[in-house]
Order: structure tokens, then sequence, then C-alpha cells
């Protein structure tokens, strides 16, 4: 006996049940498909609907808050910036190369979907240890397909992250976060346009194949298990060459004033977008599906409705203007159907042949999905090896340092972003060298700063703290370059949400997220879901990543994060405590993850992010970069790194040496001035009440702390630069 | 009266470099003008730009479909006439597969895109570009491409460097040659070659992302100035 | 020992977009063919094996073919085999 | 008119480097494949030919294959027909 269809398509009965009571009658088949997509984890966000209405979302500069295709702030003189993260993790694991490609691509429409034209990418990825073949394979593909696919549609990648750990063997994470820049006043919102009853819908772009269909279902709803074979047809080709038209075409539709609405096709297709459209606008849709254009001739009504075929578009668009938006799309190459008109009240009426193939109430699809309010339960806490800065540390300092330089996920990611175009649209300030990217406005003089963060580590330990971390992490980096935090946008990334332990990971990330964005005022635009990272048996540590955007006033100001010249006066700023659990060098060099992250006091983050805000608005910096992972001795190699220009200083401390080197103690930076600005400095971080300690100066060919460390610059650049193609197996 | 040049730059479906090297134009005192790759009218532009980016995809082979657009019929004859004509990294693409320069662009030898800033050792001050630099000069640029290896087969090779047609090497800054400058594993080192005239030239790196110090590096001014010096030249003959 | 060439032709899936042989297809009217249809581009892969004998040879082809030459993911492929010397 | 279907490969001309080739050969040892040799990769382009006799067809594909499918500075290319229906 096989399972009920609605069970195979992933539907629980209760829900079934749901659907029969919203239509009043059994659903018919297309119909059930329909539900099963948009009733899905991926688009439904059921488990997580709940605990995401706690995050805060308001705030000063939010134009555009969660709920739209993207997120928006008000940068001033009438600018916004659009900015959205999501996750492409699943498909990523079955083919790297398409599955991150197809996963740039999903982002940047939905950029687009606001009005507002894509400016930046940024990527962060999780895998497993480079050691394994696979990981690498993986690895590789995951690079490539991403600068495949964002250098081919002319959007700079400039920033992004790299974590590795064993759980992402089988479930390596890729997040693409997308950054786009629109005038305020021509944000295409729900609100900002208003459809008429006899409106066209126009799907514009690609043809409709066969491509991921029940996509959302099968590949991202539901764990990834040994012989995955069966969903593997599904997977997506990306045709970034059409993107790029859809790009152009759907910017020159919005300046022309020729549409009332505006939709990217994601997940669910063509069932989502005409499902969501509609309900935006308050109305229902008859729908033609024999008009789609299709790559393969019988496709069934299901089918085309859930197909997940990339770069298509879907506008609405008045009767008076088709002839041109037509026109337009043709200009460009690319393709325009009519496949459905508004029409007063709320029913989706779909038609194939001839013949009604589906009528449901379009709000029944888009919003009123099941929530749930799953059953968490804390883990009983893993006391494996207790706080690892009483572990006694006999070991050679130098030798420390350089193992923690050599850690994959400290050492340089240059192999990765050497294969991304940086620098196309000409506006790249700061790039992946930076601790946060810098976009310069076109015509302005204002810096778009973005930096994006996740610390799985922490959350593994405590995942309240963890995402607590992420968010003031990433403020850092982007208060390093000078620039005011603004806002965040995310990608949460967990296992299996039926199982409590991971509700209750999911429950206490959102807590600290919510905490740390309420202390720090940057509310919280919008993100993504991605659950079920889980197979192997091994859940991925509770990672939310966080994308951070800031407004620099003048990019000029920026602040670079190495030591630009010799002769300046370094200073750590903030407090350094016995803190190593979950620390790089717990895990490099004791081979530990345990104990307690770091304490995380927001009011003193907020002082030092202030502090620099200040300090670079002055002119004060020569550099500034955050201490994260690998605490000061990292900090202060990198600051020597990235110019070659050596320092000596001296840590005042009571912490045993390892302990004071190695610490990752938040709200922490590593700051040079020129001697004539000190006084001014000093002064300035007295008045912001954040420590600050004058540790030596800059200069000469080697890394010089206390007595315990003495390495020449040249030696650390080149341990930093070497790990990733040394793993790789590549000649260095 | 017309003292400022009139250089035109191509939009093909799929270019991406076309408004930096509209910008760049404008920073270095000149005036852009757009040309669009289905029409058949230059608009009456003294210099062509060919930018950068990935017509059609770079599918089949880059630049290869790009080569075939109606507005190439009136370049070709606008480069017969001896008018300067400068194709940047996809623009070099399309100008080799268009036959108005030498050679063809495979594949980094890497398999990998590599986006950096480079070295180029000048070779020759006969083009529209060069002509006011010294051979033996390096200028600072950024190459940003996945197939930019410039290859030929050897009797070509020959006719190229026999003839001098080679414009820039990939070189370290003092202007040695080596494996290690090379991003790419050109034939050589070929960076940027031209035609027999030295009206047209193409160059895998980018000069248009070479102009404003706040951005990148400088090394692609002079090759600006050339370009307008030799756009105004031939608009007063 | 026997050196065995082989080709094998290696294709996207039949379903599976083909944006190159999209884009190829698309092009083609503007230089007067308007005839054309169905274009995909796939990979053409010659290689040379040394051998015991046939057997061995054309199973590990067939082996690189599926681990190495081609995703079976999203690609099929075509053993054909061209010499023994 | 009938629809003949061809098979163009396209190859580079044997003088030349073939870089994804070399990648590909270089990748195969480490996998325990150490009697692999020549390895070049090319393109093998599959269409359809609308046309009212088989010569004709043919003629336009070699026409399309010299002037668009190849590029004759460095590649060299065959054609195979393979159907008509
Ligand atoms: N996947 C990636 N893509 C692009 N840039 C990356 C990627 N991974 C890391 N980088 C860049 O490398 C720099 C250092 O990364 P990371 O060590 O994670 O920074 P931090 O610890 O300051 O957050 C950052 O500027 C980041 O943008
Ligand atoms: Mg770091």
């Amino acid at each position: 006996m096989s399972e009920p269809l609605h069970r195979q398509l992933g539907l629980k009965d209760d829900e079934q049940e749901r659907i029969v009571a919203t239509l009043g009658r059994e659903p018919n088949r297309a119909e059930l498909a329909m539900y099963s997509v948009m009733w899905s984890e991926h688009c439904s966000y059921k488990s997580s609907k709940i605990h995401l209405k706690t995050l805060p979302t308001e705030g000063p500069a939010v134009l555009v808050g969660p709920g739209e295709d993207a997120g928006a702030v008000d940068i001033g003189d009438g600018d916004a910036v659009v900015f959205k993260m999501e996750s492409h993790s699943h498909p990523s694991a079955i083919e790297p190369y398409q599955g991150a490609a197809t996963g740039v691509g999903g982002i940047v429409r939905d950029i687009i979907s606001m009005g507002a034209r894509p400016v930046a990418l940024l990527d962060p990825l999780m895998f497993g240890p480079l050691t394994e073949p696979r990981n690498r394979w993986l690895f590789e593909g995951v690079v490539a397909g991403i600068g495949g696919y964002g250098n081919c549609i002319g959007v700079p990648t400039v920033g992004g992250e790299i974590r590795f750990a064993e759980a992402h063997s089988s479930n390596p994470c890729v997040n693409v976060m997308c950054v786009g820049l629109a005038k305020a006043d021509e944000l295409v919102t729900s609100q900002s346009l208003t459809p008429h009853v006899g409106s066209f819908m126009v799907l514009y772009g690609a043809a409709t194949g066969r491509d991921g269909i029940g996509g959302v279902s099968v590949l991202a709803s539901a764990t990834l298990e040994e012989g995955a074979d069966e969903s593997r047809p599904s997977v997506q080709i990306g045709d970034p060459f059409a993107e790029k038209l859809l790009i152009e075409a759907s910017l020159e539709l919005i300046r022309e004033g020729l549409l009332e609405g505006l939709q990217d096709l994601g997940g669910a297709g063509i069932c989502c977008a005409l499902s969501e459209s509609a309900t935006r606008a308050g109305m229902g849709a008859e729908v033609d599906l024999d008009v789609v254009p299709l790559r393969e001739a019988d496709m069934e009504p299901f089918e085309i409705l859930t197909s997940e075929s990339q770069e298509r578009m879907l506008a609405i668009v008045h009767p008076s203007k088709l002839a041109a938006v037509e026109a337009l799309c043709a200009r460009w190459g690319l393709h325009t159907a009519v496949i459905a008109t508004l029409v007063e009240g709320g029913t989706l009426t779909i038609r194939h042949a001839g013949e009604v193939v589906a009528e449901v109430p379009a709000r029944s699809l888009a919003d009123d999905g099941p929530e749930y309010d799953r059953p968490m339960t804390a883990p009983a806490r893993i006391e494996d090896g207790g706080d690892p800065a009483l572990t006694p540390f006999e070991g050679d300092l130098n030798d420390a340092l350089r193992t923690v330089l050599a850690a994959p996920g400290i050492a340089s990611k240059r192999w990765v972003w050497r294969q991304y175009d940086r620098i196309v649209q000409g506006n790249t300030v700061a790039g992946p060298d930076s601790d946060a990217a810098v976009i310069r406005v076109p015509g302005t003089l204002k810096g778009v700063v973005a930096s994006s963060d996740g610390k799985g580590r922490y959350g593994r330990l405590d995942p309240y703290l963890g995402a607590m971390h992420a968010v003031a992490e990433s403020a850092r980096n982007v208060a390093v370059t000078g620039a005011e935090p603004l806002a965040i946008t995310n990608c949460l990334n967990f296992g299996n949400p039926e199982r409590p332990e991971v509700m209750w990971q999911f429950a206490e990330s959102i807590r600290g997220m919510r905490d740390a964005c309420s202390g720090l005022a940057t509310p919280v635009t919008g993100g993504n879901v991605s659950f079920y990272n889980e197979s192997g048996g091994s859940a991925i540590d509770p990672t939310p990543v966080v994308g951070m955007l800031g407004l620099l006033r003048d990019y000029r100001l920026r602040v670079p994060s190495a030591f630009p010249q010799a002769g300046l006066a370094v200073y750590l700023l903030g407090e350094t405590a016995a803190e190593l659990g979950g620390s790089e060098f717990a895990e490099a060099v004791l081979g530990q993850v345990s104990g307690m992250p770091p304490a995380l006091d927001l009011s003193k983050e907020r002082a030092l992010l202030d502090l620099l805000v200040a300090a670079v608005g002055d002119t004060l910096l020569a550099s500034a970069h955050d201490c994260g992972d690998g605490g000061v001795a990292v900090a202060l190699a990198e600051c020597a790194i990235g110019t070659g220009h050596g320092f000596a200083v001296s840590i005042p401390t009571d912490l045993p040496p390892h302990v004071a080197l190695f610490s990752e103690s938040a709200s922490r930076a590593v700051v040079s001035v020129s001697p004539i600005d000190e006084e001014a400095f000093r002064a300035l971080a007295a008045a912001y009440r954040v420590p600050c300690a004058r540790i030596g100066e800059t200069g000469g060919p080697r890394a010089v702390i206390d007595a315990a460390i003495d390495i020449p610059v040249a030696r650390l650049a080149e341990i930093w630069e070497t790990t990733i193609p040394r793993l790789l197996g590549e000649a260095v | 009266m017309n003292d400022t040049p009139r250089v035109g730059v191509v939009t093909f479906p799929g270019s991406l470099d076309d408004r930096d090297a509209l910008h760049a134009i404008a920073a270095m005192g000149g005036t852009g003008v757009a040309l669009w790759h289905a029409d058949h009218d230059l608009r009456g532009v003294d210099a062509v730009v060919l930018p950068g980016g990935f017509s059609y995809g770079d599918y089949l082979r880059c630049g290869a479909i790009a080569a075939r657009a109606p507005l190439m019929a009136e370049i070709r004859s606008f480069a017969e006439r001896g008018a300067p004509v400068l194709g940047i990294c996809n623009g070099f693409q399309i100008l080799c597969e268009a036959g108005l320069l030498p050679g063809a662009l495979i594949r980094n030898a890497s398999l990998r895109f590599v986006c950096e800033d480079v070295w180029l050792r000048v070779e020759t001050s006969q083009t529209c570009v060069t002509a006011g630099l010294t051979p033996g000069e390096t200028i600072e640029v950024p190459v940003k491409h996945g197939e930019g290896q410039w290859v030929a087969t050897s009797e070509e090779l020959e006719r190229v460097e026999g003839d001098g047609l080679v414009v820039f090497r990939y070189a370290a800054e003092d202007g040695q040659l080596g494996d290690a400058f090379n991003p790419n594993g050109a034939t050589n080192h070929i960076a940027g070659v031209r035609n027999a005239a030295g009206n047209v030239v193409g160059l895998m790196p980018h000069p248009e992302h070479a102009v404003d110090p706040d951005v990148g590096p400088t090394g692609g001014q002079p090759l600006f100035a050339a370009l307008f010096e030799a756009a105004l030249a031939g608009a007063t003959a | 020992m026997t050196t065995y060439t082989f080709e094998v032709l290696v294709s996207l899936k039949p379903g599976l977009l083909d944006p190159q042989g999209k884009a190829v297809e698309g092009s083609l009217p503007a230089m007067g063919w308007t005839n054309v249809s169905g274009v995909r581009i796939g990979k053409h892969i010659k290689l040379a094996v040394e051998a015991a004998d046939e057997a061995t040879a054309l199973a590990q082809v067939q082996d690189m073919a599926t681990r190495i030459l081609s995703n079976p993911v999203i690609e099929d492929f075509e053993v054909l085999e061209v010499a023994a010397t």
C-alpha cells in the first residue's frame, strides 16, 4: 500500500484536513501540489514564524521591514539600500556549482523585484574540513558557481566568510546576500504601487521547464539522506546571461513607470508568485496556463505551476501599458506572456487546455498556511572539556600563533575571492580584504558598508550568545571602517525543527538576535530560514548568519584594517578576560570546543561602535581592525600581514600569556594612531568610556608581543596565505 | 570647437563594464556615447570602445556571438578607415573573433576566473592607446576574466611577434617577465595586441577600472589620454 | 600493454536547460539561419588508456566518465572506442 | 521539408595546449589512474536543420560550423550527420 498522495507530497494529515476545510471539498492533484509547495517549511515558515515575530523590525532608518521581497533602509538624500540574504544549501550539496550559482540568481531577483539595482554580493559559506576530497569538491564547486554567476551578471562579490566544521561535510551551507540601490520613492512594494482590477500578470524571462519540480518540498524541506538520487533530476541549471537581461529590462520597466507590481519567481515558481501578488493586491486572478512558454511541450498543470525554472519574473501591468512592456522586453531579447488577469474577490482560477484545473483562495496559499509552536527542549549541557582557559598550556606561543593563523577558518580567503569580480560597476572602495566591504553610492560621497558573520562554534556552546555575537561582530566589522551600523538581514541555518533540541536552539538564537539587535539599535529587515541541515546523522551547529548594513557619510574617510605605515601608536580598545570557550585557540591548539562563549555586554559594545565611528569621523585613526576569532594575537598579525609593517607591543595583563593573546573577549579592536592624534584620540576614548591601552608601535619587519611572540611578518603572511591553497593540493 | 572627443561604447546583451567605460571616459574629460549592438549607426563617434563583460553569456566561445552583431559591420569599416578602436577584455575577445585582431583567447591555464591588479609592460608606442607611453614602461591595471589566455598557432605567433603587434605583456613592476606575473598563462605573456596599422588594440586588463584612485590603480589614464588624442586627430583629419 | 583510444561524449540530461545551446540558437536567425532548432552543446573528450585488454580499458573509461568526466546529477555520457594500437 | 539532425565536433587545433584537458589529465593520477594520456576536451554540438534535401542541409551546417560554431583561428571541426526525419 502506498502512502496517501498528500503525505507523499510532504503534507501532514492535519494540513490536509485544513485544505479540505478551506476549499469545502477534497483538493485535486494540482491544488494539492500547490498547497504542498506553498505550505512547505521553505515557503510558509510554519515552524519559525512564531519566533521570528519577536524580532525588532523598526527603527528610524527602516523603510521596508520583513514581509516584502527584501528589506530597505534610508541612507539620506532620497537614497535607499535594499538588502537580503538567502540560503541555497540543499541544492549545493547535490550539485555545488549549479546550486550556488542559482542561489546567487535567486537573491539577486529579490533585490530587482524591489526596484533596486544590485550593487554587491556577499557569500557566507560553511564546509566540512578540506582534508576530505568530497569537501574539496563541494568547496571548489560552490566558489566557482558563485563566481560563475555573479561575475557574469556584473554584480561585484565583495565579502563573505567561510567556516569549517565536521557537521558541514554532509551539510554544506551556502548563504548569499545581495545589496541593491534605489531611490526611496521608486521602491516597488505592496504599498508603493496600486494594481487595478483587469490588469495583467505578465510572466517574462526564461521558459518554464521541469526544473526543481517539488524542489521546495523535496530539496529544501526534507533531510538529505543517502540515495537522495530521486531528487536529482530536479537540479536547476542557472543561466546568468538571461539574469543579466532580466536585471536591465526590469529596472527599465520600473524607471519608465510601466508596472503596477513586480515579483521574482523563486521557490514554488508561478504558484507562489501568482498567489502572493494577488494577495498583496487584495484580489484574485484568472490564470491561463496554456500561454506559459514551456521548454518541454507535455508538461502537466501542476508541473507548470510549481516548476522552479530560474530567471523569470512576474509583473503586474495595466492593459494600457502592455504594448510598451512587450516592446521593452523584446528589445532585451526576453519573452513575455500574459498569464493572468486580476479580478475582484480573492480566488485564483487556473485554466489549462480549456478546463479549470484549480480554484483556490489566493490568500490561503500565501498567507494562511499552518503555523506551529513546535516543542522545545534544552539539551543536557555537554560538559565535555570544561573551560579551556583552565587547561594548562605549556607550549611555545610562537607555534601556537602559527597554528591558529593556519586554521582554515582564520587563514586568508584570497584563493576564494580572487575568483570573484570585485570591481565591476566601479564603486568598490573596499572589498574582501577589509573587515567590511565599502561600496560608494554613485554620484555621492556616501559609502554603503556591509559585512556578514556567523558564529557556529559559539552557537554550539550557547545558541543565545552565539546569535548575539554574530550581530555584535558584524556591527564591529562595519564600525571599524568608520560606518554606523544601521540594520541587519539574516540567514538562519539549523537542523531539523521537528526535533525539540533544534527548535530550542532556534528559539534561543532568535532571543539572542533580538536582544543584540535591540541593544545595538540595528533592527531586522528580513532574512531567510534554512532548516533540515541535518543528514548523515549529524546536525550543523545552530548558525544564524547576520548580514549587517552600515553607512559611511564620506567614503573617503574609510579606515583600512592593516597598519598603513611604521611609526604609529598601536592601541587595544576594550577589556580582555579569560575567555577561551569556543575559541579558535581552544579548537586548533587544545583540540577543545567546550566551555562558554565569551560574555557580551551590549552597552560596552555600543560604546566601542560609537567611539570607532566618532574617531574615524574626526580622522583620528590610521587603521582599525576588530578583535574576533583568534583574539588580539591574530588581530595584530592580520594588521601586519596586510601591508608588511611589523610591530612591537606589550599587553598589560594579569592573565596567563596564552589566555591574554588568544582570548576572544568581545567588544575589542586594534587601532593605529598617528602620534599627533594620540592625545585627541585618548580623550575621545575616555569620553565614550572605552578602555584604551597604548600597547606599542608599528614598524620593522617583525611581529613582537612581549616576550611571547617574535616572528617575521613575512613568515606570518606566508602561513596565512598558503593554508587554503595547500589544503587544495596546489603548489604554493 | 571640437576639443572633447566623442567616444562610443558599445552595449551588447551581457556587456557589463559598458557603464564603467562611459564613466572612465567622462572622468578623463571625453564625451561618452552609448552605442547599441543591434543598430547600424555609430552616431558620429571619433573612437569606439568595446567594453568588458560576458556578451551572450560568453556561451559557445567568449565574444563569438557578439562578433557577428549588426553594429560590428560598421565597426569593421570604421576600423578599416583607420579610426581608433579599443577592445577591453570581452571587447578584445570580440575583436579577435571578428578577425580584426590576431590570435584567440581561451580558458585561463588555472581554469579559474582571476580578478587582481597586474602590471603591464608597454611594448610599443605605435598604437592609438600607447602613443604617450615609452616601450619598457610599466602600468598597473586590474584583470578580471576566466578566459584570458591569449593563444595563436605557431605561424601566427611568429607573425605577431615579428611584426611587433604585441602591445602589452604581463610583467613585474620593474618590467621583468615571468610566469609568476602572468595571471592566465598567456603565450609569451601577451596581454594585448594591435592590428598592423595600430588603430585597433585589444587587451584583457581593464584600463577603465584604473582611472579613479579612490577605487583602484591609475594605470589606465594614459591609455584614455592617447585614445582621445587619436580620436581628435581622426576627427579633424 | 595496448593503448586504447576513446571518445567520451558528455551532454546535459534531456530535460535540463542548456543555456549555451539556447543562446546559440537564439543568435542564428540574425545571421540568416532561421531553420535550426534543438541546439544542445556538450563535451567531446578524447583520451588514451593503456591496458592489458579492451574490456579493462573500457571499464576504466566508464568509471572515469562517471566519477570525473561528467556529473551524473546533471549529465549523461556515452563512451565510444576509437582505436587500439 | 525534412529535418536533418547533425552533430558537430569542435576541437582545439593539435598544436595548441588544451588547459581543460591538461587539468583533467593532471587530476587522474591522484584518483589512481596513472595510465591515461592525451586528454583533449572539445565541444559536441547537436542541432537540427530543416531543409529540402540532405546536401543543402549539410552545406548549411558546414557553413555554420565555419562561421560561428568554431573559430578557425584555433579550432578544427567535423560534421556528422545523424538522422533525417
Ligand atoms: N566566501 C567569501 N567570499 C568573499 N569574501 C570572503 C569570503 N570569506 C571571507 N571573505 C573575506 O575575507 C575577510 C576576512 O574574513 P573573516 O576572517 O571571516 O572576517 P571577520 O573575522 O573580520 O569577519 C572578510 O573581509 C571577508 O569579506
Ligand atoms: Mg576572521
